[in-house]
């Protein structure tokens, strides 16, 4: 019933906010639908269904339910007064408002959709509907760079689409012989009960051509080229979803393929290409980071890095590393919308999005300023934030099983960290510079972020433990 | 009817639909580009329908009419007429010359057979052949959006990808109806989208190149 | 009892950072609880050392899941609680006057107290993750301290290459503690270490190590960030980062290598008595060509921290070839000495900052005759300065007379190398006390000494009540240790027998103050007595001078071989006093070039000159790191500007690539 | 104990008796060899008394470390001299600093006087003080290279067990302990600032060293400093004696006609090495400032050289 709730209200959400033209009513519905399935997604914790053909919750999506309808309200709380200002300056029009609320709500649909979907059709369907929902939002401002970003997206998009649904439909030939004709064919649970009977040589075609696929939306190197700009030029709540969740999302659906692999004795061992992706995306987006100058665009690389991270521990296997990996899965969408939600404010204040017009915040803006510092240091893997911990996991197991590859790991975390220091100390210390407008703001989205984080990295609950840890086990 | 028989047709379609991707590949013509699409998306359609002939599978059906309605007449219609709005009926530029393309081309049908007659060995040879035609036709379709300038024979490129996904669905047997579904409806939605696009892209430039649009390309 | 005690330690660190949100910008509310907090640190580790227990450990649900939070304490640990609780405790006490100094004390505050807390954690840390939370906390908290001035330019510049160095060294030190976990599968110290391991995994750790703990002490040639960042902090966070945070290098260093590692590599101690012996060297050369003041003591502790590293070197050395005895003493005189750095280097940072406080300068260019105005802060500085100077009576000259009695064990070794080795890292250590000593001749005499240089200088009033009194208290630490090094040894006891098996000066209950004497072999060095001895001297010398000789002077102007100048301008700098040396030692090192501007004879000008130092370390070693990063980063950034045809082309690539290695390789 | 305590103190007093009389030696050898009169043996003395006799001038801007200074270098330049075995072993306070202690309780008297030299402000202190921590700084590896090779033959740093060791014989000729013998010479040189390092007897030259640093004192405070110099020099010429020339020492214990045998003999090499030094100073001429790393890095060479025979030649 749960499960239904958190389907249910965003669809309501859909319908009824793209009728609402007024702002006030419209955004305090648009956060009360995200609490209202953040409040079943809390109660999904409690009593769990069992798995249908169609819906399943387990161990490995439950945090992912929970995580993506918390950042869903929380972003949703933030957008309140973002949007607000953004009608005040006149850059979203009534029109577009209207669409933007519906739009939020169809991209939460299909995130939660995609997560508890037990089926690999659905699970598409899912991700391409929150997939072309971000792609209208991206493009929402209208400006020639917001269009241009939306339409990159939109094309690299489609082509990633056209491959997942290939490689889902190969999927299913590979299981049809083994499980029979029609829907059950298609559903995870079954699917993997019968992994080893699958046809390797088809497995393995399937999920070359998954990985390109959902990559395409995880943002792996190459195949990241729409992730900066569509981060840079939508609105900054989108960007924070986008870099909190449906990147997460999109790497869920990877790990479901990725475990049937795992669980089928004589498939291609995905681990040496998810590992080989990872670095390239670590150290690309490493590299990137050094001459950006717009702040977002400078977020956006470093979700690539952080994908390339997390991808990277998938890649290594093991139940630590991949209990690394989910953390850092976690860790980082909390961390990163933090950071976008920080830096929304700080663009409006400063009505720009270049680095170099920004200096000194800490001191002209503690709240955001100091925010923004303990979220790059967060992001940036220092203690005593939930990254560190992450880190600390995915290096350590990978530096006692692939020390090279490791160390080149930990090389482009190095650079990564001393690009985005340097962009950090650019823009929060020194002296102040350029004027700045009053914005109304609320800092409790940002503030529950860097909370939840600090607890994280001291001290994870152990259902948490032992939901990753069992998840853990299945990717092997 | 024999199985040889049905293999054969089966076949058939599959290979004449790789031979209208070349075909594709070869246009330089606006107008004849979308002309040969719409020859793509018949092929299509009788696939679809052979296939639920054979199948017995009478959702097919409704595929091939979705694919006979929608690809094979909407869609080249709108695109004709969008054309004819815009005025950029002229010659596609092409970043390699035809020659090289249909080269490629034929590397990656190579490819794509290798890979899958090395694969399937437990599958059954029909749906091992008709997925090396997909895939082929797949990985066309991708070349041809990577190898063209303009932006409708791009997005022809990318329905002729999305033809032969729904080639590789039709081959699969007992595949549910919601993915074919589910691609019509991305595919409608894809052309809503790019409809909207082109519209917006209208208000702002007058040309539909993608050169044009991605003029300001990022930071610099 | 200990158990309490550790508990304690840990339940007041959580009580005691939690006050941070209490006290907002209180200062001296925060020092004092800062001085209790270290106190009851400083308390702890002596009744640990003193009371010899074995060591005691407690974990906690928290931390890395499954393994939890695991603490401990133990004679090694407790040592270096003792250096890092006594240096806090004293600039804890310097800051209650010194933060009245100061300026944007919300800038300061928070992370001095994560400093504190997070040095003393990463020493109580008995498992990889809590090491390395600490460890990398510390370096963190230290940062922002260092940003804590962050409208200069150069600060900026310094946090960067400070805390990238950190990363770095934390990284190195995480692969090593990996490696180490991995055959025994557990991040718990207790178990890490009980697994045997291939020789070469060993040396690829070991190397590790040195990387990571050598990058955070300031080795040569890893120390490039630390010149920066610690003048670049408040001037009781620059002593506690040189004078403390350096000795947990050591500390880590020394856990994981002589504990953790089952055996040592013979070469091991080869590279690390090189790279120490070039660190004493090459770091007080550094320092003599600096003018900023404490940059130059920046600069020290790398030296002092080479000192402490031959000292290591040689024990491990000499417990490779069995020679548990000198072994020990080598230990004992590395242990020693850093804790004599770490008074000696609070003291005069400390001092530095009541010179900054008082005149807003750094630059000794510009100081002179603070003797005058400042006579509390000159005479402990001067008591700073001899014993940094390793020269007796005082503290630092026990330490190193114990280094180069182990040195003298050093023919004893089997090893031909080591045989060379030794006595020539013994002739560097001799040089660089020279140095050290010509060194602070420079600091004392340019700043405290002669007339002003500037207005500042010369208006110049003595420091506040609190920070004269922490100088003081280390100065009196200065002072006895160096007479009764006994007291030092005795705690040093457990400590060395856990590392080194044994001890060389044997504990017992007699030998607390009788006798007074260090002796090794037959050698023996007694500070009670040879104080004892200077007073009795110094004694009979006033008395015999005032009764025979004419009591009577006067003040005249000075005399200068009849050349008086009235101008200060004409007074040594601490430039012109480095010349001579870096004339001998500078086109090798620095590549020095010095250029005088003479103007012509008609068109009168003051005439200039130009020195020119170059790091050499920095240009060839980091400058084309920085340089490549840059360059490529250049190279690829075309890739964020390419059309959407060329991005599909990429992908179209990567599919086509992935779907070959399918065909042809699988 | 007793008798002990009381040959120790005669050992300190002797030696402050002692040391004017040494330069007087050098002085008078110098003169002779260049067929001079020379002033009397006993001119030191006169001078001393003389200046401690005159009224003291003291610069305006120098501070109580310029007045302290004089008594410590004194002090510890005075305790430093008489730890070092002159004509017995193992007095009552050897094992109080063996010989890295001594060499650097002379380190620490020299740092005073190197900052009381910067003291008064003026150039050519400076001057002063910045060269001789040249100085001392490339003489100080030398003679750690040379108490190594020592210690390594005798097994010890401390003096009187290094005399003992040597008057037994055990030691042998060695080539080594020449090369150190060499080697220490040169240091001693150095550190006493005696030609060809430096020149004790110029003024308002600028190559002086020692003088300049102590320009501005006068009266009893450069009374004592000169005091200090000279004991400064007995100090390295019975080191010398001490552990390359130990014959004829007495030991604490054995009779008093061995206390009279070890006194003369030690007058004696004393002497002897005196004149030897003025000797030699007569024969060579002052060098360039940055000559001097030469000669201390052909000290520090030699010394190297013994530790490095020492090994061959014994394989210790």
């Amino acid at each position: 019933m749960y499960l239904k709730a958190i389907l249910l209200f965003p669809l309501i959400g859909i319908l009824l906010l793209s009728l609402i033209r007024s702002y006030r009513i419209s955004s305090f519905l648009n956060t009360l639908f995200s609490f209202l399935s953040f409040a079943s997604s809390l109660l999904l914790l409690v009593k769990r269904e069992s798995a249908g053909l169609f819906f399943v919750v387990d161990e490995l999506n439950i945090v992912f339910i929970l995580l993506t309808n918390f950042v869903g309200f929380t972003t949703a709380l933030f957008s309140q007064h973002y949007i607000a200002h953004e009608i005040k300056t006149g850059h979203i029009s009534a029109v577009s408002l209207r669409f933007y609320h519906g739009m939020y709500q169809s991209l939460l649909f299909g995130m939660n959709l995609a997560l508890c979907s037990n089926n690999i059709g659905l699970m598409w369907v899912a991700i391409e509907i929150a997939t072309l929902s971000t792609v209208l939002m991206v493009g929402i401002y209208r400006t020639a760079e917001a269009l241009e970003a939306s339409w990159k997206y939109f094309i690299l998009g489609g082509v990633g689409i056209a491959l997942a649904l290939f490689g889902t439909f190969l999927f299913y030939i590979s299981a049809r012989p083994a499980i029979g004709e029609g829907l059950s064919a298609m559903a995870w649970t079954n699917l993997l009960s019968h992994a080893s009977n699958l046809d390797t040589s088809l497995l393995n075609i399937a999920f070359v051509f998954i990985l390109l696929g959902y990559g395409t939306k995880a943002g792996l190197f190459p195949l990241h080229a729409w992730l900066p700009d569509a981060h840079a030029e939508g609105p900054t709540p989108i960007s924070a979803v986008l870099s909190g969740l449906l990147l997460n999302v999109a790497l869920y659906a990877i790990l479901r393929f990725k475990m049937l692999l795992a669980a089928n004795p004589h498939a291609l061992q995905a681990g040496p290409l998810l590992m080989s992706m990872g670095l390239a995306s670590v150290l690309f987006a490493a590299l990137m980071l050094y001459k950006r100058r717009d702040i977002k665009r400078l977020f956006a690389y470093s979700s690539i890095e952080h994908m390339g991270i997390i991808a990277f521990a998938f890649g290594i296997g093991g139940a630590l590393a991949n209990f690394a990996g989910l953390l850092h899965m976690s860790m980082h969408s909390l961390t990163k919308s933090a950071i976008f939600f920080a830096i929304g404010y700080i663009s409006q204040i400063k009505r720009t999005q270049k680095i170099a017009d920004l200096s000194g915040l800490t001191a002209s803006h503690p709240v955001l300023g100091w925010g923004l510092v303990f979220g790059v240091l967060a992001i940036a893997g220092l203690p005593p934030m939930g990254v560190f911990m992450s880190e600390f996991l995915v290096l350590s197991s990978a530096f006692a099983k692939a020390p090279l590859l490791a160390a080149l790991l930990a090389c482009g975390l190095i650079i990564a960290f001393g690009a985005l220091l340097l962009k950090l100390v650019q823009v929060a210390f020194g002296e102040p510079k350029g004027t700045s407008t009053v914005v109304p703001s609320l800092y409790l989205p940002m503030l529950s972020h860097f909370l939840l984080i600090l607890i994280a990295g001291i001290y994870i609950p152990p259902h948490v433990v032992e939901w990753f840890k069992h998840t853990s086990l299945l990717l092997k | 009817m024999n199985h040889n028989l049905y293999f054969d047709i089966t076949h058939m379609l599959a290979g004449s639909m790789l031979l209208v991707s070349f075909v594709l590949l070869y246009q330089d013509r606006m107008f004849s580009l979308l002309n040969v699409y719409t020859v793509h998306a018949l092929v299509l359609a009788a696939a679809a329908a052979w296939q639920g002939f054979v199948q017995q599978a009478p959702h097919l059906y409704a595929t091939a009419v979705i694919a006979l309605v929608f690809k094979a007449i909407a869609i080249p219609l709108t695109l004709r007429w969008l054309i004819v709005k815009l005025a950029i009926h002229r010659e596609i530029e092409k970043v390699v010359g035809s020659g090289i393309s249909v080269i490629a081309g034929f590397f990656l049908t190579a490819l794509s057979i290798t890979v899958m007659m090395k694969a399937s060995g437990g599958t059954d040879p029909m749906t091992r052949e008709d997925l090396s035609f997909a895939l082929a036709v797949v990985l066309i379709g991708l070349l041809m959006m990577a190898g063209r300038r303009n932006a409708i024979s791009q997005v022809v490129g990318f329905m002729s990808m999305e033809n032969g996904l729904i080639l590789a669905a039709v081959g699969a047997k007992g595949m549910p109806l919601v993915v074919e579904i589910s691609v019509a409806f991305s595919v409608l939605v894809a052309l809503i989208v790019i409809g909207i696009f082109l519209f917006r892209i209208r208000e702002r430039f007058d040309v539909v190149d993608i050169r044009g649009l991605e003029k300001s390309g990022g930071e610099r | 009892m200990n158990e309490y005690l550790l508990k304690g330690l840990l339940f007041i660190f959580i009580f005691y950072i939690s006050f941070v949100v209490l006290a907002k910008n209180n200062f001296r509310f925060i020092y004092w609880l800062s001085v209790c907090y270290s106190g009851f640190g400083l308390l702890c580790s002596l009744s640990f050392l003193l009371s010899g227990q074995s060591s005691q450990s407690i974990s906690f649900p928290l931390g890395l899941p499954t393994t939890g939070a695991h603490f401990k304490i133990d004679a090694l640990a407790s040592f270096f609680l003792l250096i890092v609780n006594l240096g806090s405790f004293v600039s804890s006490f310097y800051g209650i006057g010194y933060g009245s100094h100061t300026s944007e004390q919300s800038r300061t505050l928070p992370f001095y107290i994560i400093f504190l807390g997070s040095m003393n954690m990463v020493l109580l840390a008995a498992d990889a993750f809590s090491f390395l939370f600490f460890w990398e906390l510390m370096s963190l908290s230290s940062w922002a301290l260092v940003m804590s001035s962050h409208q200069h330019k150069e600060t900026a510049e310094a946090g960067f290459i400070y805390i990238l160095m950190a990363s770095l060294g934390t990284f190195a030190l995480l692969f090593a503690l990996s490696l180490i976990a991995a055959p025994s599968k557990s991040y718990c110290f207790d178990q890490m270490g009980k697994v045997s391991m291939d020789g070469k995994l060993a040396s690829l750790i070991f190397l590790l190590a040195l990387l990571g703990a050598g990058s955070k002490a300031g080795l040569i040639p890893l120390h490039v960030w630390l010149p920066k960042a610690h003048p670049a902090a408040p001037s009781h966070v620059s002593a506690l980062m040189s004078g403390v945070m350096t000795k947990v290098a050591v500390y880590g260093f020394i856990r994981i290598v002589f504990e953790l590692l089952p055996s040592q590599e013979k070469w091991w101690s080869i590279l690390i008595l090189i790279i120490a012996g070039i660190s004493t060297v090459v770091g007080v050369l550094y320092a003599l060509m600096q003018h900023d003041i404490k940059r130059l003591l920046a600069y020290h502790t790398i030296e002092n921290i080479g000192i402490v590293f031959i000292g290591i070197g040689l024990s491990m050395a000499f417990k490779i070839y069995g020679m548990t005895a000198a072994s020990a003493l080598a230990m004992t005189a590395a242990l020693f000495h850093a804790l004599n750095h770490s008074i000696f280097k609070n003291l005069l940072f400390l001092g530095s900052g009541a010179i900054q406080s008082a005149t807003d300068q750094r630059d000794m260019e510009k100081l002179g005759g603070l003797i005058l105005n400042m006579p509390h802060t000159a005479f402990t500085f001067l008591i700073g300065s001899v014993a940094i100077s390793a020269l007796p009576p005082l503290n630092g000259f026990v330490s190193e007379w114990l280094l180069m009695q182990s040195i003298l064990q050093s023919p004893q070794l089997p090893s031909w190398g080591m045989k060379f080795l030794v006595p020539s890292v013994g002739a560097f250590l001799a040089l660089s006390a020279a140095l050290a000593a010509s060194c602070f001749i420079k600091v004392y005499g340019i700043t405290f000494l002669g007339r002003p240089r500037s207005m500042q200088s010369t208006v110049a009033s003595e420091t506040d009540r609190w920070s004269v009194l922490a100088m003081y208290a280390l100065a009196f630490l200065c002072i006895i240790f160096g007479i009764f090094p006994r007291l030092v040894i005795h705690l040093l006891g457990p400590v060395v027998r856990a590392i080194a098996a044994t001890h060389y000066f044997p504990l017992s209950a007699k030998s607390f103050f009788m006798p007074l004497s260090l002796v090794v072999d037959q050698n023996a060095y007694n500070g009670f007595v040879l104080v004892l001895l200077l007073g009795i001297f110094l004694f009979f010398i006033l008395i015999s001078v005032k009764w025979l000789s004419s009591n009577q002077f006067r003040r005249t102007p000075i005399w200068d071989c009849g050349y008086p100048e009235k101008s200060p301008d004409c007074q040594y700098t601490a430039n012109s006093f480095a010349q001579p040396i870096r004339k001998v030692f500078g086109p090798f090192l620095f590549a020095t070039k010095e250029k005088v501007v003479c103007s012509e004879p008609w068109y009168p000008k003051a005439a200039k000159m130009i020195v020119k130092l170059h790091d050499q370390i920095w240009e060839y070693l980091y400058k084309p790191v920085a340089m490549a990063i840059d360059r490529i980063s250049e190279k690829i950034n075309f890739l964020q500007f390419l059309t959407v045809r060329r991005y599909l082309v990429l992908v179209f690539l990567t599919l086509v690539c992935l779907l070959g290695c399918l065909a042809f390789l699988l | 104990m007793i008798k002990n305590l009381v040959f120790q103190c005669f050992d300190a007093f002797f030696l402050l008796a002692f040391s004017p009389l040494v330069i007087g030696i050098i002085r008078k050898t110098k003169a002779r060899f260049l067929l001079k009169q020379g002033p009397s043996l006993l001119q030191p003395y006169y001078d001393l008394m003389k200046l401690f006799r005159k009224e003291v001038t003291l610069p305006d801007s120098a501070s109580w470390l310029f007045k302290a200074t004089p008594y410590v270098v004194f002090t510890f330049s005075w305790l430093a001299a008489s730890l070092v075995p002159t004509f017995s072993t193992n007095l009552l306070f050897s094992k109080t600093a063996d010989l890295i202690a001594i060499v650097a309780l002379l380190g620490t008297a020299r740092f005073f006087l190197s900052l009381a030299a910067l003291d008064a402000g003026t150039s050519f202190g400076g001057l002063g003080s910045s060269r001789e921590s040249l100085i001392a700084s490339l003489a100080e590896p030398a003679m750690i290279m040379i108490i190594f090779t020592i210690a390594l033959v005798a097994k010890s740093t401390d003096l009187s067990a290094i005399s003992t060791f040597m008057i037994s014989g055990q030691a042998g000729l060695r080539v080594s302990l020449w090369l150190a013998l060499a080697s220490l010479v040169l240091v001693a040189i150095a550190e006493n600032g005696r030609i060809p390092v430096d020149n004790p007897a110029t003024h308002l030259e600028l190559t002086m060293i020692h003088e300049a640093m102590i320009l501005e004192y006068s009266g009893k405070y450069l009374a004592l400093l000169e005091v200090a110099s000279q004991l400064k020099i007995v100090l390295y010429l019975s080191l010398v004696a001490a552990v390359f020339f130990p014959f004829g020492m007495s030991t604490m214990g054995s009779g008093i006609s061995s206390f009279f045998i070890g006194l003369f003999t030690y007058i004696a090499k004393i002497g002897l090495g005196a004149s030897m030094l003025g000797f030699f100073e007569i024969l060579v001429a002052k060098m360039r400032l940055f000559k001097i790393p030469n000669f201390l890095g052909a000290a520090f060479m030699l010394a190297l050289l013994a530790t490095v025979l020492l090994f061959v030649s014994r394989s210790l």
